[in-house]
C-alpha cells in the first residue's frame, strides 16, 4: 500500500498524528501529518499528496456519512487530521491548489438563536473545499447585505428554525434585492421547505447539510 | 433543599399519576394523586410578531384557547394544564407575554366557572441570555427583561412559572457535535449547574412573591438537541443517551433552589428527578411527534403526571385546527392510563410495564428510562458529595450499564454506535476528580472564547 | 357467500390482532393472526389536480412514501400497509390513479428488499357515480371510469381494492338532517344493499382477474357524516348511534359478495362485521384525529387488525411532514397492542376491556361497540331472512339497549337527546315489515325525485 | 295565554297541524296552522300574527339551535309548521312583509361532491329570511356568473370541503371579477379558513352554518 493510500486511510480514519489517541486502535502509530511530511521528504508531487491523499480521503469520509457510517464528531475528527496535513503543503502548493471553490456568507436571521443546523451546514462547506464566513445567530438583513457587498460572488445561506422567524428569511432576501444585491440565496431550518423557498424567492433549499454542498455547487454553476 | 436520599425508595413505585409530593391547583384539582392529566402546548403559524400584527397574535391566541377548551369539555377531561410557551419577542417585550397570559387565563377561568372545566396555565418565558454571544448569565438588558417576564406573567393569572434555561449552552452545543465528554461535562456539571443556581433563586422569589407554583426547568437545549441530532443519525444515539443522564443534575438544581414542579414536558430527565424529589413531572412522547419524532414515545408515559404535546402551531387539518387535535389525542390518552390506575396497582404497574417494554430495547436513550436504571443512576446521584460528582458518578454508572447491556445482546445497537461507547469509555477516564482542574484546562480549550467564567461566579 | 352465523361465536374472542380468517400478503407478512399494523393514510395539500401540477403531484406522493417508509424502518414496524385513497380527478382519469399507485408500489418494493420493511398497498378509487343528481348507479361514463380505474390501479401494483361507495347516499344525506328514520332504513337497507350487491360483484371480478385482495367498503358517507354532524351537535348521538347500526347490512354485503377484508379504517362498523365474518379490519380512533374528531377514540381500537390515521394532508409541522407524524405515532400505539397480545390472551384482553371503558359510557355510538352489545346486535342480523330485514331487527335491538342503558343509568346522555330516543323509537314503530311497502311509499315521499329506482333495480 | 302566543309556542314546539304526530306529547292538539286560521277568523292583525306569533317563534328556534337545546332536525320541524303558517297568511298579508330580507346564491364548487355543510346553510339562510338559490355541488364558475347577472345584488356562497378543490374557489370568485360581477361572496367548508378567505378576496367567511345568517346580513349591510 503506497504512502499516499496510507494518507487517504488516516484521514478517513481521523488519526491526526502519532501523539493523537484517537481512534483507539491507531494509537502511538503514525498520523496524518507524520505521513504527509514523510511523503513531502520523499519529494512525492504535492498537489498528488493533496488531491489522491487528503482530499480523495476527505471524499470517502463524506460518502460514509452519507451512508449513515459516520457521525458528524467522526467527520470532524477526519477534517482536524486533514486539517493538519494541509497545513504541511501550503508552503509548498502553488496557487490553484489552494483556491477555494468559493465563498459561503450563512448566519441565522434576525431573532432566531438556533444555529446547530447551521453550524454544522458551515463545516460541510468547509469539508467540501468552500471558504464559509459565519455570521452567527440572530443576524440583521443589514449584516447580510455589508457581507454580500464584500463578495458578491459569494453564496448566501439563511437558516431559521421558528415559525416565527421564517418570515425575517423573505424580508432579509428582499432587503439584498432592494439593495441591488443578486448573490444567491439558499435557505434551511427545521420550519423551512421547498415550497416555502419558492414563496420567498430563494434560490435553493436543503433538507439537510450533507445536500447543501450540492446545492451550493448548483447555485455556483460548479455542477448541475 | 438538598436531596440526599430518594424521596421514591422502590422502583416499583415510580409510575404514572402518582407522586409523593402533589401539587394542588386554585382551579379544583391536584397533579400527582392518582390521575393524568393532559398539558396542551400550542404556538404561532408562519407570521411576524411586532407591533403590525399583535392585534391578530392574540387573536390566534384567543382562538386557539377557546377551541381548545371546548374540546375539552366535550371530551369530559377531568382537568387541563395549558403551556404558553412564549416565543422570543414576547420576553423582550416582557408585556407583551403578560397580555397573551392574561388571556389565557381570564378564558380558563370562564371555561372554570361556566363548565367546571378544572384548568391550570403554565407559563414560561425564554431564556433570552441566548441572544449574545458570548452571552451575558447575570448582567445586562437581556437578564432584566427575562425576569421582569416572569414578574408580569405571574401577575397575569399564571398558575406555574418554567423555563427551557441554556446555561452553559454555548459550550455544550459546540461540545456536542465534536463528542467532546469532557467539555460537555463541563458545560453540564459546572456552568449549567452554577447557572440554575442562580437562576432558580430568582424565579423562586418572584413564584413566592406571586405564590404562584416555581414548576420547572428542562435540559432541552442540551439532551433534546442531543436526541434531535442522534435521530438525524449526526451524532450516536449513546452519546445522546449520556447527554441526558448528564443533565438531570442541571435540571434537579432548580428544586434544590425551590422548585416544587410539575416538571417542564421536554425534560425527559423529569424520571430520574420525580424519584429523587418525588415532585410530579410532565412527559411527552407518541403525543408530541407534532413538534419532534422521538425513540421514546411510549417509555416515556411511563412515569408521566401530565402527558403533553410539547408544541403544534396553529394550523388547519383535514378536522380542525392542529392544538385541538393534540388535545384530544391527549385525553384519550389520558384516559386509559387513568382506568388503568383505578383498577389498582397491579393494573398500573402492567400497564407501566408494557409502556416500558414497547421501547427499552430499541435504543439507548430509551434503555436507561427502565425503573431499576433510573433507581441506579438516581441513587449515585444522591449520594455524591458535589454537583460535579454527582454528574461523573452517574455517566460512569451509565456507560457501565449501556456496556453491560450491549455484552449481555439486551439492547439493539449497530456497529458505528459500538465504536463510540469505547471512545465515550476511554473519555471518561480521562475526566479530573477535581472539578478545578477541569475548570482550568477549559481556559486553554477551543471553548475557551465561548463563555464568560465570571457570568457563572468561577475564575 | 352468505353468513347465517356467527365466525366469532364468543365476545370474549372478539379483540385487537386476531381475526379467524387472516390475509396473506406477498411482501412478507399475514394480517389477523396476532399482531396490529398500522395502516398509515396520507393526502395532498392545498392545490388544484390537472395537466399542469400532474408533475408535482407526482412529486409530492413520491416524497410521502420515502419518508413514511424511513420513519417505519428507524422504529422496526414490523409491517406497514398504506392506503392511497384517490382523489375525484384521479378516478376520472383511471390512468392518473394507476400512476399514482405505480409510484407507491414500487417504493414500498424497493424497501422491502433493500431494508425488509414488510408492506402492501391498499388502494381506494373514488365512488364518481356521485357526481351527478340524481346518480346513475350502473350506467353512464362515471360508471365506466370507476370501473376502469380499479382495473388500472389493480395492474398498478396494488395489493387490496376497496371503496366508500354512496348508493342511497342521493336519499341518506337529506333523511338523516330530517332524523327522518323510514327514510334512513329505505337508503341503507334496500338502496345501498343493493347497489353494493351490483358494485362489489364487479369489484372482486377485477381482483380476481389480477389476484389483488378485494378489501371491504365502509359507510362514511352515511354513518361518518352523522357522526360528524352529531359532533357538531346538529343531530343527536342517538341516530348517528342507530345509522352506524343500519349501515352495518349493506357494508356486510360486500363480503357477501366475495371481500375477505381487512375492512377499510373508516368503517366503524367494522368490528360487526368482523365478528359475523371473521375478516381482520382496520379502524381509527385517536390516531385520525387529524382526519376527524370522535368519541370512540380509545374504544375503536380493541378489535383493530390494523391501526390507521384516516388521512391527513402532507403539510410540514414542527417536527417533519403530518404523514410521518402519523405513521410515527400508528406505530407506537400498535407496540402497545403488540406487547400485550404477546403476553398472552388475559393480557391482551384487559387492554381491550381497558379501552372499551375509557369511552362506553360517554357516548351511546360509544356504548353500541361494548362486545356483548356488538355480539346481540350481530347475532339479530345473521338470523334475520332478508337484508331489510337484518336491519331492522339490528335497529330495534339497538333502541332497545340505549333505551335500557339509559334506564339504568350506564350512560351519559342530555335531555336534549333523550326527546329524540323515544321519537326514534317511535318512528320504529311505523316502519312496515315488508320492504315492499316502504320502496311504494318512498315514491310519493319528498325523497322521490332524489333518485332513481331504475338505478338499483327496483322499481 | 294570548293565542299569538300559542302561535309562536307551537312554532318552537314545531307541531304543523292536529293531525301531525310530532312532538308526541301535542298529538291531537291544535297546531301553528290551526292557531293561524283561528286567528285569522279571530280578525287579528295578520303582520302581528307574523311578526309575533310565527317569526318571534322561529327566532327563539334559531336561538335554541345556538345553545344546543335544538338539533337541525328539530330546527326543521318548527321551519315547516312555520310554513304552514304563513302559507295560510300569505293572500293576505300586504307587500313589504312578504318581501325578503335578500338572495343568496349557494353552491359546492367543481369537483367537490360535498353539499351537508352548504345544504345546512342554505336552510339556516332559508329560516333567517333569505331567499336561496342553490346551485348543487360540482358547480363550474359559468353556472355561478350566469346567476349573478341575473341577481346583481345577492351574495354568493362557495363550499368546498376537499383540499385539492378549495382552490376552484379562488378561480370562481376570480372568474366572477374578470366578468366585472361585484356580487359579494362568502366562503366556507372544512377545509377553509378565514386566512385562506382573505387569500381568495373573498368577502366573508364562517366556520359553521349558525354564523352564516350573521355574515349575509353584515355583507348585505342589513346588520353591523
Ligand atoms: C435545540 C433546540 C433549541 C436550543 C437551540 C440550541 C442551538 N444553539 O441551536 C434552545 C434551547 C436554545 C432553543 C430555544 C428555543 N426554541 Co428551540 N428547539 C431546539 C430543537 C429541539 C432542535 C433544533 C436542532 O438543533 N435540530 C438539529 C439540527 C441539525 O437540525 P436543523 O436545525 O433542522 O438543521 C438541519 C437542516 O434544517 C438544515 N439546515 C439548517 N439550517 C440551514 C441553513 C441552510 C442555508 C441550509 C442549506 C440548510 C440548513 O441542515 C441542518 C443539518 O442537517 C427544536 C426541535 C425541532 N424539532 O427542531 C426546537 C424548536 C425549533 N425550538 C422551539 C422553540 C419554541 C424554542 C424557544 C422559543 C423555546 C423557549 N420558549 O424558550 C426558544 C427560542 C430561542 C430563539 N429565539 O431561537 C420550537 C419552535 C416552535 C415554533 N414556534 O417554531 C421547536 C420546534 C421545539 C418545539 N417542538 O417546540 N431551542
Ligand atoms: C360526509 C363526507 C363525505 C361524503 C359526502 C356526503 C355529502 N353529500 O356531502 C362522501 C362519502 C360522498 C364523501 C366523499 C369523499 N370524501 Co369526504 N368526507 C365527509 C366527512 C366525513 C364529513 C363532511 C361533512 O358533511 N361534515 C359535516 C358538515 C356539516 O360540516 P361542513 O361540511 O364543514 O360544513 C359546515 C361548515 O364548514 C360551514 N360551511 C360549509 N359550507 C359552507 C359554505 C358557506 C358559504 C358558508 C358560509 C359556510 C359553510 O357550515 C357547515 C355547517 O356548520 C368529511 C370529514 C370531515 N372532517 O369533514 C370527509 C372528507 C371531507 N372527505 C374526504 C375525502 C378524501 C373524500 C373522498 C375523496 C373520499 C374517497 N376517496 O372517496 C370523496 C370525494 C368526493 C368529492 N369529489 O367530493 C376527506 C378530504 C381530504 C382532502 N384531501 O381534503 C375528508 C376530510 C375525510 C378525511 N378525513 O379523509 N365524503
Amino acid at each position: 500500500m503506497s504512502i499516499i493510500d496510507d494518507i487517504k486511510e488516516s484521514v478517513i480514519r481521523g488519526h491526526i498524528d502519532v501523539n493523537s489517541k484517537y481512534p483507539p486502535d491507531l494509537k502511538d502509530k503514525p498520523g496524518v501529518k507524520d505521513l504527509v511530511q514523510k511523503a513531502i521528504n520523499d519529494q512525492i508531487d504535492v498537489s498528488q499528496i493533496l488531491r489522491q491523499g487528503l482530499i480523495a480521503g476527505m471524499e470517502m469520509v463524506g460518502k460514509k456519512f452519507s451512508d449513515g457510517e459516520y457521525f458528524v464528531p467522526d467527520m470532524l475528527l477526519s477534517a482536524q487530521a486533514m486539517k493538519g496535513g494541509v497545513q504541511l503543503l501550503e508552503p509548498l502548493l502553488k496557487g490553484e491548489d489552494t483556491k477555494k471553490l468559493g465563498i459561503v456568507i450563512i448566519g441565522t436571521v434576525r431573532g432566531d438563536m438556533h444555529d446547530i443546523g447551521k453550524n454544522l451546514v458551515g463545516m460541510m462547506l468547509e469539508g467540501g473545499g468552500f471558504r464559509v464566513i459565519d455570521l452567527g445567530i440572530n443576524t440583521p438583513p443589514e449584516k447580510f447585505i455589508e457581507k454580500a457587498r464584500e463578495h458578491p460572488d459569494a453564496v448566501i445561506g439563511m437558516s431559521a428554525l421558528l415559525t416565527t422567524t421564517m418570515e425575517n428569511m423573505r424580508s432579509s432576501i428582499k432587503a439584498l434585492r432592494d439593495n441591488g444585491l443578486q448573490n444567491k440565496v439558499m435557505i434551511g431550518g427545521a420550519a423551512t421547505s421547498q415550497k416555502f423557498a419558492d414563496e420567498i424567492k430563494a434560490d435553493g433549499f436543503t433538507r439537510d447539510a450533507a445536500q447543501s454542498v450540492q446545492l451550493v455547487k448548483k447555485l455556483l454553476g460548479i455542477a448541475a | 433543599m438538598t436531596f440526599d436520599k430518594l424521596t421514591i425508595a422502590e422502583p416499583g413505585d415510580l409510575i404514572f399519576g402518582r407522586a409523593p409530593k402533589p401539587l394542588k391547583f386554585r382551579r379544583g384539582f391536584e397533579i400527582g394523586s392518582g390521575q393524568v392529566f393532559p398539558e396542551i402546548n400550542f404556538t404561532l403559524p408562519q407570521m411576524i410578531i411586532d407591533e403590525s400584527s399583535w392585534q391578530e397574535v392574540k387573536q390566534i391566541y384567543k382562538d386557539i384557547i377557546e377551541e381548545v377548551c371546548k374540546r375539552a369539555v366535550d371530551l369530559y377531561t377531568p382537568a387541563l394544564v395549558v403551556e404558553f410557551e412564549l416565543l422570543p419577542p414576547m420576553t423582550m417585550n416582557p408585556d407583551w407575554g403578560a397580555e397573551i397570559t392574561g388571556i389565557l387565563a381570564a378564558k380558563l377561568e370562564e371555561f372554570y366557572k361556566k363548565y367546571g372545566l378544572k384548568s391550570a396555565l403554565r407559563v414560561t418565558p425564554v431564556d433570552i441570555r441566548d441572544n449574545d454571544r458570548p452571552p451575558l448569565m447575570r448582567s445586562g438588558i437581556m437578564v432584566g427583561n427575562m425576569f421582569k417576564s416572569f414578574e408580569l406573567c405571574a401577575q397575569a393569572g399564571a398558575d406555574i412559572l418554567s423555563i427551557e434555561s441554556t446555561g452553559g449552552k454555548e459550550v455544550h452545543d459546540e461540545a456536542l457535535v465534536n463528542a467532546d465528554l469532557q467539555a460537555i461535562v463541563f458545560a453540564l456539571g459546572i456552568l449549567a449547574v452554577n447557572d440554575m443556581q442562580f437562576l432558580w433563586d430568582k424565579i423562586v422569589t418572584i413564584a413566592d412573591r406571586y405564590n404562584v407554583i416555581p414548576g420547572g426547568d428542562t435540559a432541552c437545549g442540551f439532551a433534546n438537541t442531543a436526541m434531535v441530532l442522534a435521530d438525524k443519525g449526526m451524532i450516536p444515539r449513546t452519546l445522546a443517551a449520556v447527554v441526558r443522564i448528564a443533565s438531570i443534575v442541571r435540571s434537579l438544581q432548580a428544586y434544590r433552589q425551590g422548585a416544587v414542579g410539575p416538571g417542564k414536558d421536554c425534560a425527559y430527565e423529569g424520571p430520574f428527578i420525580k424519584i429523587i424529589t418525588g415532585t410530579p413531572i410532565s412527559m411527552e412522547g407518541k403525543s408530541s411527534a407534532c413538534a419532534h419524532l422521538s425513540c421514546l414515545g411510549n417509555i416515556s408515559s411511563a412515569y408521566a403526571d401530565l402527558w403533553s404535546n410539547e408544541s403544534v402551531q396553529n394550523i388547519k387539518l383535514l378536522s380542525t385546527y392542529a392544538p385541538v387535535v393534540s388535545v384530544e389525542q391527549l385525553i384519550y390518552d389520558c384516559r386509559l392510563m387513568n382506568i388503568a390506575l383505578k383498577e389498582g396497582n397491579a393494573s398500573a404497574i402492567k400497564y407501566r410495564d408494557w409502556m416500558i417494554k414497547s421501547d427499552a430495547f430499541l435504543d439507548p436513550q430509551a434503555y436507561i428510562f427502565q425503573p431499576d436504571i433510573i433507581f441506579a443512576v438516581a441513587q449515585k446521584i444522591v449520594d455524591a458529595a458535589s454537583p460535579y460528582k454527582m454528574v461523573l458518578s452517574a455517566v460512569g454508572e451509565t456507560l457501565k450499564i449501556l456496556d453491560h447491556a450491549i455484552s449481555e445482546n439486551a439492547l439493539k445497537i449497530n456497529d458505528t454506535e459500538l465504536r463510540w461507547i469505547d471512545i465515550l469509555a476511554m473519555q471518561f477516564e480521562t475526566l479530573p476528580a477535581d472539578e478545578g482542574i477541569l475548570i482550568d484546562s477549559m481556559k486553554y480549550s477551543q471553548y475557551a472564547d465561548k463563555y464568560l467564567p465570571e457570568e457563572y461566579g468561577i475564575q
